[in-house]
């Protein structure tokens, strides 16, 4: 068990501790939110202290940056990419709107937990989160990786029955190839 | 039958060396692009961290059996790259497996790599994979047009297609390429910049634009060994320049210090400067590069 | 008919010489509002692009008046030689609200058409992309019309996540912490809100 | 003893029962070329055991066929490449009508060859040469309507090589009263200095015709996409080597020593360098799989050109090393195009993709075809191309290593966008159900393509051959062992050595990515892929292939394209214009063509005296 913190293996506690520190973040530029992303990379923030990096596709990220509301043609190609994920990987919601819908809580067309849909690892409140908020929900996530308690793609793949149900529920042609493992 | 140990021992740790190094300029070129750029940098370990998270991702996915062999093509040409240069001047244990007369099949096992990636990528079916190949090969034909001009001017103002040999022709400080041929040098060190990838010749991995080009469908141990490879083939080629140009090193320390210097050159000019089409880049190497590789082979012929 | 550039007054008489049933007003400066029927909106469209020199369509827009039963159409022109933007406004019946397209006049007015097609379901005849645009599997009532209830739907459709009921409107919230008084058209919408 | 009227007998006559079996008992047919085909491969193998010529005449012409070392290597070649073509070809003709044509024309183009190999004397040689270029043209104008025009094109270059040829042999009688190769090469020098060159240039253009020597060489694209794919293979593995055959005896028997010798080796030598750059060039933006191989095989036919033209032992012996391997590799590339060929119905790149999972043993021989075309150790084409660049570069041809490098390195363009195209990227609805060739057809791929590896790791086996016939050309030595080559600075490189290394870190990477995380490795389709979250439904092409090269065209675009372009067209132009007037001598019909050449022969016959002063 790889997530095991308290695992005597050498080879888990290395694994870890490189997944701590190299978050590869692919980050879901939709609404508002990212326009705080470059902000958190550049230099006032300078977010690759922490190992946060760009990466360009989904097979190469680690974290899925859900910055600000989804709408539900969006939330499909969001499944998607997150599916194209390579395990273990971590979903941040980013903005209320990932929360509660934020303030477009009456919007038709806006879905208003994204936890709902995705397994999300970590919430960063805000409208929007300043990138110092940002930083520090990405210090929460290396926490949790460290602690072993970062493991949404696991839990994705055991309630993958109940995810599934509620994505038919808002994207009502569901055309999309099976997640198998 | 009787084993050499020393270059077996010299075999199996070359390349750990080389992958040492190599991550580790990645880590300190990291820093010194934040630096510029008034950032603080990531660590500068913090490249064996992204290559440790790489080869330990749980899943990967596959298009086949071509995808799964690139990044197995591109490490051996790397470091069978790295087995045919002189790490070290007179090293029993580093001298590897050069023998001499070994320049042109160095060129040719240079792009066995490109050339195997090529093919795995191909088989990814990503269109914006082939589109970084087809830029890839396209640049790779614009740069070895004057590196081929400085090798040959080198191998005919030396009467040696042996790296062994030029070693040896650079004994002392002011016998070093760099100063006997200087032209050669200039042609070679702006081919060089397009061999290293880094800006203006990035064209080929703009993550911006075709979503990081070739690697694009590779993730966790794939892309793993491709950093690794990267890495050892970065140091092969900077030991390679060194060996050639700058006299070789006799000892670790002026290895690191001269390899370094070299790297900085790509890397500084890469940090400046935007990117280069590939029509714009392949133009650019046939432009000035290639006069200067062209005055070096007349200089030797005028020379006699 | 030669081509005239026109400022606002010109631009108004030369538009009441021609079209008589025009009501045209000058709105402000550089803006000119004219009312027209339905059925002469084309024709004068193209007018207004050939001879008073109004090349470009910059928006096609739509109002739900939904107390008249109608839809309001407004299309925005603008002449970069007068620097004028003339507005033209046109009433559809709400029942069988259609239209004919303006793409032979502007390429671009196709997809305004297309939006407006798939927010307030305005058919544009002659409009040979009116499909999906930017709603996927849209089923329905069009949700830009104002009898589409988008509350309703929100609730029928999303998981609402419970613990936001206390601060449902913002005005209220600072009414009741400042004493600030809530507009009238707040009021009602605050109380529908309540009642639910 | 069997010997060589015996093999020429035999293939000619087995070509005739195949003509008749066709109509008569269909079956018999494969198996009477084949059997014939393998009985004429051990005849050619023990041919060297015979020391003495065989001599006869026909009327007045004194026929004299011999075995010299020579020779034998290009006999070997040829046998090994109809051997298999033949077997590939029982599969891939099986459906095809008019099969006892196809076998007869086949089996005479090889006797053909062979006749011209072991010819010792000009007559013979020329006949076997004109029946070699009608058994060609007839191959070429096999397929179908549109081939006509392209049979004439060749034709018509054909008859100017012939006609070339044909006159130096007149030239040389006239000057030395001898037909006889052996009396030719000895007294070659005696004739006066204009004959000699008029007689050099007229053989070398004579012979570079079938080389497909720029700028003779605008037939060649056209007449290998339009024969068959067995025949192209033969066509440009051996048929094309017949000219580098003829060049190697004009330039060292006749052309060494002379006066003008080292500036027909620099022309030839920079006709050889540009040809290989420029029909590099079209290849990278050819549509058409065979025509971009045809382009690739013209430009492996300069390196070979300039190789010879060099004359230093170390480029003579890469030009022949590197005439072998070109048998091979085009060979075996024109054969697994055929392949795909058979299973799609087209060569056109932008139709056929992702067939790597289909046809995986097509897919490796045409693998091992690019990497040794591309001269990439370990396989057989770098020892080749190493040789080549070093005898360069050691005979102070410092621009045209130049050249030659540009076009190896553009080389690996086409050949990246030839595997690509066809075998790579996405798996398309229109091959969903594409198989395997069978295996009659993959056979003799798979056996070439190992070949490949084998002699890339023992040049040597190639090599010793090579020693002797160049050893014939004019004691030309240059040292080499069975898996270490040298050159002329006393620097060697060690193949051994590379491919163990090469290998053992391919094996171990191999093992290492294979064994780690194995049973997660998930495979997926082509459709699977990053594109920004959106889901590619069936229909959606999401192949990159059209255009492929694009931004290299850019690049070459204001410098070169465009005025090659123009002389190009120009050159059509003006070729479509004299074909036009050519139509009334060419008609066509091959039985024409026929009556042609026994006609001038019979004047020639008759008038001897008048023309020679000489009887024939």
């Amino acid at each position: 068990m790889t997530y095991d913190k308290n695992s005597k293996k050498i080879v888990d506690i290395i694994q870890n501790f490189a997944r701590k520190h190299s978050l590869w973040i692919l980050a879901y530029g939709t609404g508002c939110g990212a326009i705080e992303v470059p902000p958190t990379m550049t230099s006032r923030y300078d977010g690759e202290r922490f190992g946060l990096r760009g990466a360009a596709t989904p097979r190469q990220a680690d974290v899925l940056l859900i910055t600000g509301y989804l709408a539900t043609k969006t939330l499909k190609r969001v499944i998607r990419t997150y599916e194209q994920m390579q395990s273990p990987k971590y979903v941040i919601g980013f903005g209320s709107c990932t929360i509660n819908g934020g303030m477009y809580w009456d919007s038709y067309n806006t879905i208003k937990a994204l936890d709902r849909y995705l397994p999300v690892d970590v919430y960063i409140n805000g409208c929007m989160p300043r990138p110092e908020s940002v930083i520090s929900g990405f210090i929460k996530l290396q926490q949790l990786i460290s602690e072993g308690k970062a493991n949404g793609a696991e839990k994705y793949q055991k309630n993958l029955e109940w995810y599934r149900e509620n994505q038919k529920k808002v994207i009502h042609n569901w055309k999309m190839p099976d997640y198998n493992w | 039958m009787d084993i050499n140990w020393l270059k077996v021992l010299g075999i199996i740790i070359t390349p750990i060396i080389a992958f040492i190094v190599g991550v580790a300029y990645g880590g300190i070129v990291r820093n010194i692009t934040a630096r510029v750029q008034n950032r603080f940098g990531p660590p500068v370990v913090q490249n064996f961290w992204d290559i440790i998270k790489l080869y330990s991702k749980k899943t990967t996915v596959s298009h086949g059996w071509m995808h799964h062999l690139a990044p197995v093509f591109a490490i051996t040409a790397s470091v069978t790259t790295l087995y045919f240069i002189p790490v070290l001047r007179d090293s029993k244990l580093f001298a590897n497996l050069s023998f001499s007369g070994d320049l042109i099949f160095l060129l040719y096992i240079m792009v066995f790599g490109s050339l195997g990636m090529a093919l795995g990528v191909g088989q990814s079916g990503n269109p914006n994979a082939a589109i970084g190949v087809s830029r890839g090969l396209s640049m790779m034909v614009g740069y070895e047009i004057p590196f081929v001009l400085a090798l040959v001017a080198i191998m005919i103002q030396f009467h040696t297609t042996s790296l062994n040999d030029l070693l040896a022709v650079q004994d002392k400080f002011t016998n070093w390429i760099i100063f006997q041929s200087p032209i050669a040098f200039i042609a070679a060190i702006l081919a060089f910049l397009g061999m290293m990838g880094y800006a203006p010749f990035d064209v080929v991995i703009a993550p911006a634009e075709i979503a990081s080009g070739p690697p694009s469908e590779f993730g966790g141990k794939y892309l793993g060994l491709m950093q690794t490879s990267r890495s050892i083939f970065t140091f092969a080629k900077l030991v390679l320049f060194t060996d050639i140009f700058l006299g070789g090193a006799g000892d670790f320390g002026t290895l690191i210090v001269k390899t370094f210097l070299l790297y900085m050159i790509p890397v500084l000019t890469g940090i400046v400067n935007p990117r280069f089409r590939t029509e714009q880049a392949i133009r650019f190497f046939w432009k000035w590069p290639t006069v200067f590789g062209v005055i070096a082979i007349l200089a030797v012929v005028m020379k006699g | 008919m030669h081509i005239q550039d026109c400022t606002e007054n010109t631009c108004v008489d030369q538009i009441q010489k021609i079209f008589h049933t025009a009501e045209v007003e000058i709105q402000r400066k550089k803006r000119v509002k004219v009312k027209l029927r339905l059925d002469l909106v084309p024709l004068f469209l193209s007018y207004a692009r050939d001879y008073l020199n109004f090349k470009h369509l910059a928006h096609i827009s739509c109002v739900d008046w939904i107390e008249e039963n109608e839809f309001e159409l407004i299309f925005m022109l603008w002449s970069y030689e007068a620097s004028l933007m003339i507005m033209v406004k046109t009433r559809v019946n709400r029942e069988k609200p259609e239209f004919i397209t303006l793409s032979h006049l502007w390429p671009q007015a196709e997809t305004y058409e297309r939006e407006i097609h798939e927010m307030y379901g305005i058919n544009f005849k002659g409009n040979e992309r009116l499909g999906e645009f930017i709603l996927e599997d849209w089923e329905g009532v069009p949700p830009m019309r104002r009898d589409f209830d988008t509350i309703k739907y929100s609730k029928e459709n999303f998981y609402q996540r419970p613990g936001r009921e206390d601060a449902q409107d913002v005005r209220e919230t600072i009414s009741k912490h400042s004493g600030e008084e809530v507009p009238d058209f707040a009021k009602e919408f605050s109380i529908r809100r309540i009642e639910e | 003893m069997i010997s060589i009227p015996v093999l020429l007998l035999l293939i000619f006559a087995a070509g005739l029962l195949a003509f008749i079996a066709h109509h008569t008992i269909p079956v018999l047919r494969d198996a009477i070329v084949i059997i014939a085909i393998t009985i004429a491969g051990y005849i050619v193998w023990q041919l060297p055991g015979q020391t003495s010529n065989v001599n006869f005449s026909i009327g007045m012409f004194a026929i004299n066929w011999g075995v010299t070392e020579y020779s034998q290597l290009f006999g070997l070649l040829i046998a090994v490449l109809s051997f298999f073509a033949l077997i590939y070809s029982s599969a891939f003709m099986a459906n095809k009508e008019r099969l006892g044509y196809f076998y007869m024309n086949f089996m005479f183009s090889i006797g053909a060859m062979f006749g011209i190999v072991y010819s010792q004397d000009l007559i013979s040689l020329f006949f076997f040469w004109e029946i070699m270029t009608w058994s060609s043209f007839m191959l070429t104008i096999y397929c179908c309507e549109e081939a006509q025009s392209v049979g004439l094109k060749y034709f018509i270059f054909s008859a100017i090589g012939a006609y070339s040829i044909l006159t130096a042999i007149v030239i040389i009688y006239s000057g030395l009263g001898s037909l006889q190769l052996a009396n030719i090469f000895a007294n070659f020098g005696t004739m006066s200095i204009a004959a000699k060159l008029a007689v050099v240039i007229l053989l070398i253009t004579g012979f570079g015709v079938k080389s497909a020597m720029m700028p003779l060489h605008v037939w060649a694209p056209d007449a290998y996409k339009m024969s068959p794919a067995p025949y192209t293979a033969i066509f440009s593995g051996a048929l094309s080597k017949m000219g580098i055959f003829g060049i190697g005896l004009v330039l060292f028997k006749l052309a060494a020593g002379q006066g003008f010798y080292p500036y027909v080796q620099e022309i030839l030598a920079w006709i050889g360098a540009l040809t290989a750059l420029f029909s590099t060039f079209y290849a990278i933006f050819q549509t058409d799989a065979k025509k971009l191989l045809a382009y690739s095989s013209i430009g492996q036919l300069g390196y070979i050109i300039t190789g010879l033209a060099i004359g230093t032992p170390l480029s003579i012996t890469a030009a022949l090393f590197l005439t072998i391997m070109h048998g091979i590799f085009k060979s075996m590339l024109f054969l697994s195009v055929g392949a795909v060929y058979y299973r799609t119905g087209t060569t056109n790149m932008n139709e056929v993709s992702g067939l790597i999972r289909k046809m995986p043993y097509t897919f490796f021989t045409a693998l091992f075809g690019i990497i040794t075309v591309a001269g990439i150790p370990p396989l057989g084409g770098f020892a080749g191309k190493w040789m080549l660049y070093e005898s360069l570069i050691q005979s102070n041809h410092y621009f045209l290593v130049i050249v030659i490098f540009f076009a190896s390195t553009a080389a690996f363009l086409y050949l990246y966008r030839f595997i690509f195209s066809m075998f790579l990227g996405q798996e398309e609805k229109e091959t969903e159900n594409v198989k395997e060739a069978p295996l009659r057809m993959i056979v003799p791929m798979l056996i070439l393509a190992v070949s490949t590896l084998v002699f890339g790791v023992f040049p040597g086996l190639l090599l010793k051959p090579i020693s002797g016939a160049m050893g014939y050309l004019g004691n030309f030595q240059h040292a080499w062992e069975t898996s270490v080559l040298f050159n002329n600075w006393g620097s060697e490189i060690d193949l051994n050595t590379i491919v163990t290394s090469i290998g053992g870190v391919f094996i171990i990477a191999w093992i290492l990515i294979t064994v780690k995380g194995y049973r997660k490795n998930r495979y997926v389709t082509t459709k699977d892929i990053h594109t920004s979250g959106e889901v590619p439904t069936g229909n959606e092409n999401l192949t990159y292939a059209i255009d492929f090269y694009k931004p290299f065209e850019r690049a070459l675009g204001s410098v070169l394209k465009p005025s090659v372009d123009k002389l190009y067209n120009y050159t059509g132009k003006l070729l479509e214009d004299s074909f036009e007037h050519l139509r009334y001598v060419y008609t066509g019909n091959g039985q024409t063509y026929a009556m042609y050449v026994m006609g001038f022969l019979l004047i020639l016959f008759l008038f001897s005296e008048l023309i020679f002063g000489v009887a024939l």
